[in-house]
């Protein structure tokens, strides 16, 4: 197993986070997350093309970079770190993990290289009203004619995407199936949320046409386990990033005529936010090594990590908003930015207790 | 003895209700008759709108009101604050001017005490004070002030003497609120409320007579105000249960509940709810999975054992024992307990924990204790600060050295302030 | 409900404890503890008789003081707190709590004078080889002559009792049934485990005479509430002892040339555990007033209690040898004493998930 | 460069140890030759038994020791930060006196640092030497030592001025363990080993030429013996896989290790024993149980998680790339896991966690858990100086401002030992 990045991989990380600093301060993250889209086709479009984002992970033969995994979560790390608002998560990671697994060459060559040059916002819908990732809770049906009936929730970018991937109990069992943004009898309302940096969305299918991608058998599964990894990383991105404000803010902050830093009971808990910040950074490395590597134990490394990530990043939320004091719960300090983000990262595609629980099936008999 | 001043206290309180209570007075004109009687607060000294009265008796006052109906002074807000510590530290004219409008509720009052620079750190103020000819000019920034753009008269704590040590060098000042020096505005918090307000100073004037205490004297006058602060916490979380009846006084008081207690409302959130989540946890079925009821009973095992503390230090006081240390964690334990209940509301509501429009859990509360819990443990002294508290004062455990206390306050490092 | 204790009972505290400090000291506890009995008749005798602890809660008409569980409860705190060594919970709380709820007024009378006199040393064998003291796990029988077969475990002062009341299934269902210590086909060994102080026995019986002494329905509950509640204050005795005793050694142990208790993390440390022991002592006399005064809830309560002090007695146990250092994992150091009484409360009629789980039937469906 | 010096030395080195490897010969025979080749410890200069390697190297000379299955030179217990100290800061008289009977493994040794007074805070060291006459005369008391009723020589701490501040006035000495003056006694633990032994000094001679560095230079060469502690801190918890082949070295050998490891038989239990935690969840049926599942997966991921850490750091370190924090973690993570696992162990043996005797689970494995685990967070640091440690030299946070360091030792507050 790999267990440390190369010179390049390093290089290319510092380079994509000066970028990000630059181009996607958290002032353009307070716009953009007003907006009901929650980002927008021009900007992103822009800043997707100069480093091509979105093509990492596509194969070269379908117009991408053909990286692999050790790369594409530096760039979900980075982008958790920065908070970007960007669809990137829901087109790079979900609906392109899903074509990749579940389509057919052709249906590949027809969508991938669209993701890839970052000209198709895409997603998949799959949780519904029950908010459970799981796919036996799935009820919406697809007809032998291909038309979708029932409803999604909790769909990342799902009032915006070009394209949505869905998965449907079809004639055949669960299938993926992929429908146009704005195809008739599909109505798609913003979910008022709690972190407004992470858009989700409600979408209500009536008879509504749709293409077969194939079979969600077995693939939804390695969908949601690529799914776990990616946001595992983002999140340790986040969770470093509040760490790192935090100690930064209690080295200025003066109290009773010395730095907070220098009180023992800040000096503590910032260790302890270090070891778990850098065990979870850790789990989420490993995790993603292990998707390039073909590790058999991927579920369990998967839910390992991201039940790690989820509790470090929600901790370390809790923490870094304490250390700000007052400040820390003003809506102008940044902090609760990534407080938000994190609790919303831990309920999508099922929280710490659900992965823990999926962690145990590796060694239950 | 005891027993025949409750007889007689009793009885002449409730005569004088019985004679004088109207709810179709104007809500003024009844406290103002009430503060006059000195039944509106009967432990206060006679001479200003009391009785004399021990303290242990006002229960039996306040039962009284509650049989017969009748509402009492204005007690909610900062001029509580106010009231108590100008009876402590004020001047005759500092009464006469403000204690009566205090009663009668139709002063309101705003505390200056915090500023951005120094939060736990309340003594280490330097909003700075000067005498400039005949009156005491103000400029600096306090923070954390709840209903500052309504209040009437400001609470202020300012530095006046930068040779002198940090504590020594604060002087107390009450300050007209309705002046072109004073600007206050709102201060959003992350739950998207916004109770509480900046106020800038900028030349704003005190006149020398609204100086409390002597000059230097600031730190114990300060310290009085924060003492019944402490006290008051208390009283918000049970005040505001309203009378639906329909004379005037009641309308009126009505009007008044619902202005001071709209800052407070995402209070109850703040504590973390604990009161919904067994019904919670019943709407969603989570109460029959074994691992939720394990984190539900921890934080009932919390809970509980927090109340059954309180209600143990009550006993001791309530018999005139000494408190133990029991008395000195509920603020703590509060933090524990707010935290907790966030995360077993999260497990409970799943993916719904998110949702705050009106499809969601409770219209929103559920995520509304999520973005509000994190206050609890900062508020009113955090976390670190109780803790130090109580391995100090309770545990007698020796004193931190700080940077702070020994040298003129002018050379005392601190926050710049933008 | 009563929330705090009367000057009446404050005295007996006070009393009580300069008796067991004067005559229990903790040399005399490391004395017996290592004797396979773990106590001796003579010194309990004597010790005993002077404050009568035995008879404190035996009704007046049967030998006793005719006090509640309030004063019961001091007198389990206070040896807690000291970490005596005697058969006082078996005898007091197991066995004449079975006698008292199951036993006829004729039984009493024949078995209550012996325990307040503190001539009997009694017990309760209920729970057996699967550690369980539910009443369903019970597999040892009684057949219609009274005799019994099978086995029981985890006997509290099993070994040494002189009257041992068995749970049983008898013909018509679970009963308790009085057994001599001594009755032929009875084996008794002394089980060996981490904890000196308390005495564990596992017992075997093989057609054992035995003397009916009443139903187990509902009775073996109540004492199985009755006995977490007295548990739980025994906790909370001993962990405040380890708090006060390691607040005190911080306060005079040097290190980097000054107290340790100066040391902010220290304190901090220090004010976390007296919320924990505080907490753990308001749910402990709580649940005791509770019983006193017929409160509806108890089960809940008393499990409340334990889980409580479960977790509390261990945490600060844990917290007690950290502060020590290197001395404190030291056999002549007395921490360890109560650290390893805390493990084996814990785990004694059920641990703190197992009270947790029996809480959560209060308020469930 | 390095391609070709690796095929070098690994035909070097197999060469040799064909020509030479004997089992059949004594263990001090073969580790003497072995010592004289340099093979032993190829990275030591070649002067002193090594062959000036990089440390890169070594590696592949482990390889070839492996591949051939060779005994090495002695590698276990302190004799190993005794040479690198001696290497460090030793003469050449005390190398050549010491360094070839530490690599035969015929003298074993014991460190004498930490006193009943200063457990954290080695520095703090009171156990005194005197020049007396032509020799040094030592009087103190030691504790936490391993080993020290076997060892043959000492390193001891002790302070040599007590005018000078506290690390100034320290020196560091070779002290011949089998003399009158010391008496060793075994300080039994709370779960009932007796690993460590306290050393009284009474009267205890050291001839001048055995002190180390000079006079006062006592803390630096701590500090190098710390250091290589430190990193052999690793090295124990795998050492230990003798061979069961049946020549003389090999039987030899077991003998060895045998003795060495005796005082360390309960440190897997003192870890946590995670690996037990699966199988015996499983044997006691409570995998199925969902509530012990979750505090199951909480460890493992706890443990995996440090695990893979620790592998990031030596990555990075093999790689030649600065480490980065996570390098400083593994003691303080350690800690956490081996209480976390005494937890679940107890939540899954239930009423035999208490069980110690042969009916007991593993017989006494699972109670030997929870009465061990206490000394990680203490032993070789506590949690809280790993905090300290981790937020200064990591975090770069402010140093605590300690009581000690600015005056004399004489004048620094301290235990009084009894």
């Amino acid at each position: 197993m790999k267990f440390s990045f190369s010179s390049e991989q390093d290089e290319f990380r510092s380079n994509l986070r000066r970028f990000l600093a630059d181009r996607a301060p958290i002032k353009e993250t307070r716009r953009l997350m007003e907006l009901d889209a929650g980002w927008e086709r021009e900007g992103w479009k822009a800043l997707n093309a100069e480093l091509g984002l979105t093509a990492v992970r596509i194969p070269e033969e379908y117009g991408g970079h053909g990286f692999g995994f050790g790369e594409h979560c530096i760039v979900l790390e980075e982008m958790g770190r920065a908070l970007v608002c960007a669809p990137y998560f829901a087109t790079t990671v979900l609906a392109a993990g899903a074509i990749l697994h579940a389509g057919s060459a052709e249906r590949k060559a027809a969508l991938l290289p669209g993701i890839a040059a970052g000209e198709t916002i895409a997603t998949l819908a799959s949780a519904e009203d029950s908010g459970s990732w799981d796919a036996e809770a799935c009820t919406l049906t697809a007809s032998a004619t291909g038309h979708l009936n029932g409803h999604k929730s909790f769909v990342l970018d799902g009032h915006t995407a070009d394209l949505i991937v869905v998965l449907a109990r079809g004639p055949s069992g669960l299938a993926f199936y992929t429908v146009d943004g704005s195809a008739a009898g599909l109505t798609r309302t913003l979910l008022k949320t709690m972190d407004p940096t992470r858009k989700l969305a409600r979408l209500e299918f009536s008879d509504v046409e749709a293409t077969l991608l194939g079979s969600a058998a077995g693939t939804y599964e390695r969908v949601m386990i690529e799914a776990a990894v990616c946001l595992s990383n983002e999140m340790v991105g986040g969770a470093e990033r509040l760490r790192e404000d935090a100690l930064a803010y209690s080295m200025m902050r003066m109290q009773f005529g010395k730095a907070i830093a220098s009180f023992q009971s800040m000096k503590h808990k910032a260790a302890d936010m270090l070891l778990d910040v850098e065990l979870a950074k850790s789990a989420a490395y490993y995790a993603a090594a292990a998707l390039d590597e073909g590790d058999g134990d991927i579920a369990m490394t998967a839910s390992l990590a991201k039940a790690c990530a989820s509790d470090t990043y929600s901790q370390t939320a809790t923490h870094a908003i304490q250390i700000h004091g007052g400040i820390g719960f003003t809506w102008d300090n940044d902090t609760h930015l990534w407080y938000k983000r994190a609790k919303s990262s831990d309920v999508l595609f099922g929280d710490a207790f659900h992965h823990r629980e999926q962690m145990m099936k590796n060694w239950a008999a | 003895m005891n027993e025949m001043n409750e007889e007689t206290v009793r009885a002449e309180c409730r005569a004088w209700l019985e004679a004088n209570w109207n709810p179709n007075l104007g809500l003024v004109e009844w406290r103002h008759k009430l503060a006059e009687s000195g039944w509106g607060n009967p432990h206060w000294p006679s001479r200003w709108y009391g009785r004399d009265l021990s303290v242990g008796l006002v229960p039996v006052v306040k039962e009284e009101f509650a049989r017969i109906g009748a509402i009492g002074v204005a007690e909610a807000g900062i001029r509580v604050l106010a009231a108590a510590t100008i009876l402590a530290h004020g001047t005759d004219m500092h009464k006469e001017k403000f204690l009566m409008r205090i009663l009668t509720g139709e002063d309101t009052w705003c505390q200056l005490f915090s500023e951005p620079g120094s939060g736990s750190d309340v003594a280490g103020a330097v909003t700075r004070a000067e005498m400039r000819g005949n009156q005491w000019v103000v400029n600096g920034q306090k923070v954390w002030t709840t209903s500052a753009h309504k209040a009437h008269w400001g609470l202020l704590l300012a530095r006046t003497d930068w040779d002198a040590k940090k504590h020594a060098g604060l002087s107390y000042f009450i300050i007209d609120m309705k002046q072109p020096g004073v600007t206050v505005y709102p201060l959003r918090q992350m739950n998207g409320h916004a109770s509480f307000n900046q106020v800038f100073l900028s030349d704003a004037t005190v006149q020398p007579e609204f100086l409390v205490a002597a000059v230097g004297d600031g730190w114990e006058v300060t310290t009085t105000t924060l003492m019944h602060e402490r006290r008051g916490a208390d009283g918000l979380r049970t005040w505001g249960k309203k009378s639906d009846r329909p004379e005037r006084a009641f309308e009126e008081e009505r009007a008044e509940i619902a202005t001071t207690m709209e800052p407070y409302k995402w209070y109850p959130q703040r504590a973390g709810r604990v009161d919904l989540v067994i019904s919670r946890a019943k709407e969603t079925g989570k109460i029959n999975e074994p691992v939720v009821r394990q984190e539900i009973a921890r934080l009932m095992t919390m809970s509980k054992a927090a109340e059954w503390t309180a209600r143990r230090a009550r006993a001791a006081q309530e018999q005139g024992r000494p408190q133990g240390p029991e008395g000195s964690l509920g603020k703590l334990v509060s933090s524990n307990i707010a935290r907790a209940a966030a995360r077993v509301h999260t497990q409970i509501s799943g993916a719904d924990a998110l949702l705050t429009g009106d499809a969601s859990p409770m219209n929103g509360v559920i995520a509304e204790i999520l973005v509000s819990v994190p206050a609890t443990s900062i508020a009113g002294g955090t976390d670190e600060i109780q803790r130090n508290i109580i391995s100090e004062r309770v545990l007698k455990m020796p004193r931190e050295r700080t940077g702070d206390s020994d040298k003129p306050f002018k050379d005392v490092p601190r926050n710049l302030v933008g």
